[in-house]
């Protein structure tokens, strides 16, 4: 328990820090609002003020809170490296000239001494020594970053109430950092894409170098069970692609089969028929089915529908496998029921009203209202949860894990046991095979091909679906 | 008053074609209400397959037994200190009343297997009474002794007798049954499993550990991707220019929203773990990984929600001399902030339950401790009901349901919100 | 008119302000995220799923009867957690590795290119795989030499020519063998289990043929060239070493569907055997200990798959597992000696130890005393 | 025919004190539930027969008592300030308001003899022989030739492809839009300008053959000369529809219009040839509107 007590006194000191900043703030946004309004001679004058009073206590705020909080992000990055540097400087010469690991383990030691925690084993007095001088390097750092931190706060803080005049434009400072932050925002999504790919890329190329890019990706026979391990000759080594992506495909289409129909009629009859009541406790419930752990569904596929599936099928003299990708397909459908269901009852009721009064006033009946009307104008929108929900599928990975096996099979028959790209790329990962293999970079590779099979088909989704915007707008 | 039905040539057309495009809107309002059951049922299905597994999970076997708390073995100097209280070994006091209730049972084979109808958390369970109650001391008490899983699982009727008198514990059975007729066991409410944390014990495993994991991860998923999801909507919506660098924005976002989890956890992996260096199996790392995740969803649902609210309300804020910052935060995004939580929930929905990429941060761990903050090493309630189905004890198949039994409550709860949230603001233009 | 105007201003500027105070308790979190992943005070395990349940029991009495914090468990696979424990020395590697398998020596070549020159290997015991079907199906009695008809992917045709596996009825392979289709869900070719059971039960199968037995002895080229064609085995598959080419043909179970490739959840696999009373299912011996009521092992070889029958080492088909301890982390991680104290004792690992009671099958008693000595004193595996 | 004379309410209201009017007030001004309509409102072959209409929003109470005729081949302006009720009169007439929540109507509507609220009268059959035109242009998001064939293709009105174009170059014809679009059918309805839509909108209503056009304020949401366009149309169209038309325009309402209605807070106030209402309003809430005093 005393770990979480040091966890404890850092938040604690960080709360500190925050709740002071807090004070701060508030106190300045108070203060930059009132020399703004005196800037002027109060209420009445009012219009002289370029913006509103309240933007120039914002203008304060951000002053004191964005560089604060930026320093003390910077510090808290620096600190321990800063601090272990100054104990090394002080250890044993025959320590500081250990190699870079193990200088890190015996920093780890010092600093389990320093917090307290139990130790393996009696600690040398040179260790103990330093413990000491961490533990009070840690305290003198703490106060030095509270005061510091709160320093720059307050001087932020001044500058901005100093700069503070009638004139000064507050309203479009305070909106251009505003806009900053969210173009910082939307960015977060082109660094995820340079990380993923980033991530992947190199082990792929490493796998390339092994095996040829043209027989991964046109390969018919995926069979990575042979010819790998460095004591395993292979009859057969295979890594083509295909029979992958035929599975994938498989189990994502008989997904989509049972998730579109059922989530669009649903979507339509909730929003055009069904009374509010029903609306407002059949739509949350269809949602749960979006929310219920993919492991959960892989148990349900696996022990629920799969035996079903297949005693139907033999019940009517079908062989059928008891990892059918039916199965699996079947249970995904249900997961994504809600994507296509939700997104698309959003669309249509944002379908314009007169529209619909359109429709009526000529005579048409509701559902015809509905088909030629309503559906045509929402498509755009439905086929973006369509799209959704087909991502969900070809990326769902715990389901198929659990309930389509591993066996590639290149079949489009639906009652046979198939397996899937995220299936494969998970048991290449976590198995218990040689690392560094061909096989293990496999997977990374398989990785870099969904990616890149995504990536294009919602380029082409895009455009599609901006064609159809400009279209009806 | 009228001269009678001067009926057009075109409207008889319109009567013929009546009946049947009545029959076709029956039918396609039947589709659509059959769908909604059909979906429905899917619910009902799953819910009372996992019900009908987990409910007894929530009720767990204790055995009554005379314990004497003998001070010799407890605390001879009387002290009463909890320090020394907690040197002492509770094992034999515990044995003790067994031995004497079995006389029969002998051979230290037998005895190991009489001893196995208690769990092994019942000495310390009788340690924490004395220290919490010193007074005890030197009493012979009747304590409810928390049962092996074995047992419970015997007395639920979840392994029938017959395949346990096949094997090697064939003499449990019959131990169990006399218990049973003297009225020593009893099932009561299984309060530990809301408050421990793993074990490999299933009568002593408990949810407490992934619960507190999942809160900091999702906590963590929630602070982030909230607010970068809706100025990032924002932006995109309200201000981006249509250049090169939005439409990259936009085909990424849309592309991350496909991108499977499990290259999200390589991801995470690779940058948090291996390049910044946090720590394998933290919350924190799981919450940044699932923050990446739910982003896109949250951004595509936001923008949706945006572009629903009527140009005209932008005009028309414009039009009196609002900026343009104004006009989004003081008019556009009050209108679609409900469609934006909606977004927010279904993706938080989605980051409570995924398994796959906490796969690569070392989430799929065994952790007993509960963590104390999100830099402990840590599970997600998931991740637990994965280990815990794969784990052979058989107690842990009704747990493993269980524990979906609490998640979904969750999900429960955090869609309720999203109701009345809906509920409360939703509107058609 | 201006006041009204000025409050509803500040509402929504009191928003911008909590999203800012958010952000900052998260940057403040993130800041002390940093800061704490300076020092670990716990063990750090990873490695196979299949010693997983055994460790995470040791753990667990580790945690309970020391002071120190219980252990962190992660199962990675035995690969993933060589991959890891391989990548160094230092708190962010893990201390101590789980395997279902031997360390190889490519594996070894890893570490010690990495800095991790010093690892302790320590075996702990062993387990079974077993072959079971549904209680619902009568029980059956197969050799080594049957498995390996039935799922190898070349089997010996009628001229003693390697032809592809023809059989689809267990009757097919031994007429004393009941009337049912050849269905065999397994672990995949990424598992430890997969690996023992190749070698176990289908090598040894194959060895019963005097041709493959030949040619798994064989390192004269000639004479491998000569088996090959006899056994008609592409020239394309020539290894010096005659073990090599036997493996390859061995150890390749078929893809034509008879053999299932079932995932790692062992749970799941004996759910789906109790759905379909026809198939077999391979997994570990504690799985079948456990769910008896529901699955029995086959016989194989004539012995049952019980607990004494493995453990004396009468039933063919079992394999040792490991964990592997990092010397350099000893005492500057704390609790490490204590872990492995925990582990060696008779109290766990012992015949009747609680290791026992979750599955492991214990080794004789000498050997266990020899893999104490070496755990206690940190013996180092031998060097490359 | 039976002629309802109800001068009486409105003589007292505007014998009262038609000099002491308060301008500011007369929005206030409850007419009572036994309020009669000053003028004709029956003519001798209606289209339209409404006796007694009452409509509810719920607890709001829209159209108080409203009787009215609808004369074949005629345009009748329904005029009078915003939330008098005019409109929803006119969605009464082909049951639009069916499609509002909580919205109930009483009273009897006879379209040829047969009240359109009985319940063996089909609501589907109803708008094909009553139409309607929006205030705002609302053509669907499809090409303009399929926005015309929409109607004839769900009645089931065209039995082949070129029937169909007949009767869209027809609609297009009588719109008077034909011209302007015959070379791009294929183009989408909504990229045409808002005068063009509207024309869009009704060739699209009569493409159907309706009987009667119900239009509800066609012009207000178009600048004067697409307004004057759309009342050149209705003035054509008159030969072979009955059109009724809300409009907040009395120079519209006295441009296009045979007879006028003027409706206030719900009641139909004053009805007559529009000539009359315009020059000689019986009833002081009529002349005060019409004069521009409030509204």
């Amino acid at each position: 328990m005393l770990p979480a007590e040091e966890t404890g006194e850092n938040g604690m000191q960080n709360s500190v820090i925050l709740i002071v900043l807090l004070l701060l703030t508030a106190l300045g946004y108070h203060l930059g609002r009132r020399r703004a309004l005196h800037s002027v001679g109060g209420t009445q004058a009012i219009r002289h003020l370029h913006s509103l009073p309240s933007y120039y206590g914002l203008y304060v705020v951000l002053w004191a809170v964005i560089p604060a909080l930026l320093v003390m992000l910077l510090w808290g990055l620096v600190q321990d490296t800063v601090l272990n540097e100054l104990i090394i400087s002080t250890l044993p010469p025959e320590m500081q000239s250990l190699p870079p690991e193990r200088l890190g383990l015996l920093i780890n030691d010092i600093h389990n001494l320093a917090v307290g925690n139990i130790t393996s084993e009696a600690p040398s007095p040179a260790i103990k020594a330093a413990a000491d001088h961490l533990r009070s390097l840690q305290a003198v750092a703490d106060l030095a970053r509270a005061v510091v931190v709160l320093a720059i706060a307050t001087a932020g803080a001044l500058f901005a109430w100093r700069a503070i005049s009638p004139t000064m434009r507050a309203r479009n400072r305070v909106e251009s950092i505003l806009k900053g932050l969210m173009v910082a925002s939307a960015m977060v999504a082109i660094l995820t894409t340079i990380g993923i790919v980033l991530s992947v890329l190199f082990e792929s190329l490493r796998f390339f170098q092994k095996v040829p890019v043209t027989d991964f990706l046109f390969g018919l026979e995926w069979s990575p069970q042979i010819a790998i391990r460095s004591d395993q000759v292979g009859a057969s080594g295979a890594f083509g692609a295909i029979p992958l992506l035929a599975g994938t495909l498989l189990i994502s289409f008989i997904a989509l089969v049972v998730a579109v129909p059922i989530g669009l009629m649903s979507a339509i009859y909730l929003a055009e028929y069904a009374s509010p009541r029903l609306r407002a406790w059949a739509k949350p419930i269809l949602e749960v089915l979006a929310g219920i752990p993919t492991v959960v569904y892989g148990f349900f596929a696996a022990l629920t529908v799969a035996p079903f599936i297949r005693n139907l099928g033999e019940s009517v003299g079908l062989d059928v496998s008891s990892e059918s990708a039916l199965a699996a397909g079947l249970v995904m459908g249900i997961m994504i029921i809600p994507f296509v269901s939700s997104l698309s009852d959003d669309v249509i009721n944002a379908v314009p009203q007169s529209l619909r009064d359109a429709s009526y006033g000529l005579g048409a009946t509701q559902s015809e209202t509905i088909r030629q009307v309503i559906l045509p104008a929402a498509l755009p929108g439905i086929m973006g949860g369509v799209l959704l929900a087909a991502s969900r599928a070809i990326g769902e990975t715990m389901i198929v894990v659990m309930a389509a096996g591993l066996s590639a099979n290149l079949t489009i028959n639906p009652l046979e046991a198939v397996t899937t790209v995220t299936v494969q790329i998970v048991t290449l990962l976590v198995g218990d095979q040689e690392f560094d293999s061909a096989k293990t970079l496999a997977a990374f590779a398989l990785g870099l091909l969904l990616f890149l099979i995504t990536l294009s088909l919602n380029i082409v989704a895009l455009r599609i679906v901006r064609r159809y915007r400009e279209q009806y707008e | 008053m009228s001269s009678g039905n001067s009926v057009s040539p075109s409207f008889e057309k319109v009567q013929a074609s009546l009946a049947r495009r009545y029959a076709r809107e029956r039918r396609f309002r039947a589709m659509g209400l059959g769908a909604i059951l059909l979906g429905l049922s899917f619910v009902a299905i799953l819910f009372i397959t996992i019900i009908g597994n987990g409910y007894t999970a929530f009720w767990q076997t204790y055995i009554r037994l005379p314990v004497y708390l003998d001070p010799q073995v407890i605390d001879p100097q009387g002290t009463r200190d909890p320090e020394v209280i907690r040197q002492a070994s509770f094992r034999k006091l515990v044995r003790q009343p067994l031995r004497e209730m079995f006389r029969e049972v002998k051979g230290r084979r037998d005895k190991r297997l009489l001893y196995k109808l208690l769990s092994d958390d019942a000495p310390h369970e009788v340690q924490q009474r004395v220290i919490d109650d010193p007074s005890l001391i030197g009493r012979k008490v009747e304590l409810w002794l928390l049962a092996d899983d074995e047992v419970d699982m015997l007395v639920k009727g979840h392994i029938p007798r017959e395949t346990l008198l096949e094997g090697r514990k064939a003499k449990l059975v019959g131990w169990v049954d006399r218990l049973q007729a003297e009225g020593r066991i009893e099932k009561r409410f299984n309060v530990p499993f809301f408050t421990r944390g793993d074990s490999r014990e299933p009568e002593q495993a408990g949810i407490a550990g992934a619960a507190a994991g999942s809160f900091y991860t999702l906590l963590v998923t929630l602070l982030l991707s909230f607010p970068i999801g809706v100025a990032a909507a924002i932006y995109l919506e309200e201000f981006a220019p249509k250049n090169r660098l939005t439409d990259l924005i936009e085909v990424n976002i849309n592309n991350l929203a496909a991108v499977p989890s499990i290259v999200f956890g390589l991801l995470g992996l690779a940058v948090f773990i291996n390049w910044f260096g946090l720590p394998r199996s933290a919350p924190l790392v799981g919450g940044l990984v699932l923050t990446l995740m739910t982003l896109p969803t949250i951004i595509i649902a936001g923008r949706a929600a945006l572009k629903s609210v009527p140009p005209s309300i932008r005009e028309a804020a414009l039009g009196i001399g609002a900026s343009h910052m104004q006009t989004v935060t003081h008019h556009v995004l009050p209108l679609a902030l409900p469609g934006m939580l909606t977004g927010a929930i279904i993706g938080m929905a989605q980051a409570l339950g995924e398994t796959a990429p906490l796969l690569m941060i070392g989430m799929v761990a065994f952790i007993v401790d509960i963590p104390q903050g999100p830099l402990d090493p840590a599970t997600v309630l998931p991740v637990q009901i994965y280990l815990w189905a794969d784990s052979p004890e058989r107690a842990f198949v009704e747990r493993t349901s269980a524990a979906i039994m609490v998640l979904l409550a969750f999900l429960i709860a955090m869609n309720a919100l999203a109701i009345v949230l809906r509920r409360r603001f939703e509107r058609r233009w | 008119m201006d006041r009204s105007r000025t409050r509803c201003s500040t509402q929504s500027e009191s928003d911008v302000i909590k999203k800012t105070l958010a952000m900052a308790a998260l940057s403040a979190t993130l800041v002390s995220g940093v800061a704490q992943a300076a020092s670990r005070d716990y063990i750090s395990i990873v490695g196979s799923s299949t010693v997983y349940p055994f460790a995470t029991v040791v753990a667990e009495q580790f945690g309970r009867k020391t002071r120190f914090k219980t252990p962190k468990i992660e199962s990675t696979g035995s690969g993933g957690g060589m991959k890891l424990f391989c990548a160094g020395v230092g708190i962010e590697t893990p201390d101590i590795t789980n395997a279902s398998r031997r360390m190889k020596k490519s594996e070894q070549q890893k570490c010690f290119d990495n800095g991790v020159k010093g690892i302790t290997e320590v075996k702990i015991g062993y387990d079974g795989i077993v072959v079971a079907n549904s209680r619902k199906a009568p029980r059956l009695h197969l050799t080594r030499r049957d498995l390996f008809l039935a799922l190898a992917r070349k089997v010996p045709g009628p001229d003693g020519k390697l032809i592809d596996n023809p059989y689809k009825n267990w009757k097919d392979v031994d007429a004393k063998l009941p009337n049912e289709p050849i269905e065999v869900l397994g672990p995949p070719p990424t598992s430890g289990t997969r690996d023992a059971f190749e070698e176990l039960a289908m090598g040894a199968g194959a060895k019963t043929f005097p041709d493959l037995a030949k040619l798994r002895k064989s390192k004269d080229p000639a004479e491998i060239r000569a088996l090959m064609k006899k056994l008609g085995i592409p020239e394309s598959a020539f290894n010096k070493k005659g073990k090599k080419v036997f493996k390859a043909v061995a150890y390749a179970i078929r893809e034509d569907g008879a053999y299932i490739e079932a995932g790692e959840n062992d749970n799941l696999i004996v759910q789906k055997l109790e759905a379909n009373p026809q198939a077999l299912g391979i997994f570990g011996f504690s799985f079948l200990d456990q769910n008896a009521d529901k699955i029995q092992g086959s016989f194989i070889d004539g012995e049952a798959p019980t607990f004494d029958n493995i453990a004396e080492g009468k039933y063919p088909v079992s394999r040792p597992l490991f964990f592997y301890v990092k010397k350099a982390h000893v005492g500057k991680v704390p609790g490490i000696p204590e872990y492995i104290a925990e582990f060696t004792s008779e109290d766990a690992w012992g015949d009747e130890g609680y290791l026992a009671d979750k599955g492991l099958i214990p080794m004789p008693e000498e050997e266990r005393e020899k893999y104490r000595n070496i755990a206690r004193n940190l013996v180092q595996m031998p060097n490359l | 025919m039976s002629l309802i004379e109800t001068t009486m309410v409105g003589e007292e209201t505007a014998g009262e004190a038609p000099s002491v009017s308060r301008p500011e007030q007369p929005m206030q001004e409850d007419l009572g539930s036994d309020f009669q309509t000053v003028g004709e409102v029956r003519v001798d072959n209606p289209a339209i027969s409404t006796t007694g209409v009452q409509v509810y929003y719920g607890e709001k109470h829209a159209i108080r008592n409203v009787s009215l005729d609808i004369g074949k081949n005629q345009v009748i302006a329904m005029i009078g300030p915003s939330g008098c009720g005019k409109s929803t009169y006119l969605r009464c007439l082909n049951r639009m308001n069916d499609t509002i929540e909580g919205c109930r109507v009483e009273g009897e509507i006879l379209l040829d003899g047969e009240n359109i609220y009985d319940k063996s009268i089909d609501v589907v059959a109803l708008r094909a022989r009553v139409g309607m035109v929006f205030q705002k242009p609302n053509p669907f998001p499809k090409s303009i030739y399929d926005n015309i064939a929409y109607g004839p293709k769900i009645h089931g009105l065209a039995a082949n492809r070129t029937e169909l174009d007949e009767i869209v170059e027809r609609s297009l014809r009588r719109a008077g839009l034909w011209e302007e679009v015959k070379d791009r059918l294929d183009a989408p309805g909504t990229g045409l300008s808002g005068g063009q839509q509207q024309r869009l909108c009704i060739a699209r209503a009569i493409a159907v053959e309706p009987e009667v056009v119900l239009m509800d304020e066609p012009a207000s949401a178009l600048d004067p000369i697409a307004t004057a366009r759309i009342e050149e149309l209705i003035d054509e169209l008159r030969e072979n529809y009955t059109i009724a038309i809300v409009t907040h325009s009395m120079q519209q309402a006295a441009r296009v219009s045979q007879r006028t209605a003027y409706f206030h807070m719900g009641h139909l106030v004053e009805v007559g040839e529009t000539t009359q209402i315009f020059t000689n309003p019986r009833h002081k809430l009529t002349e005060d509107y019409i004069t521009g005093r409030f509204g």
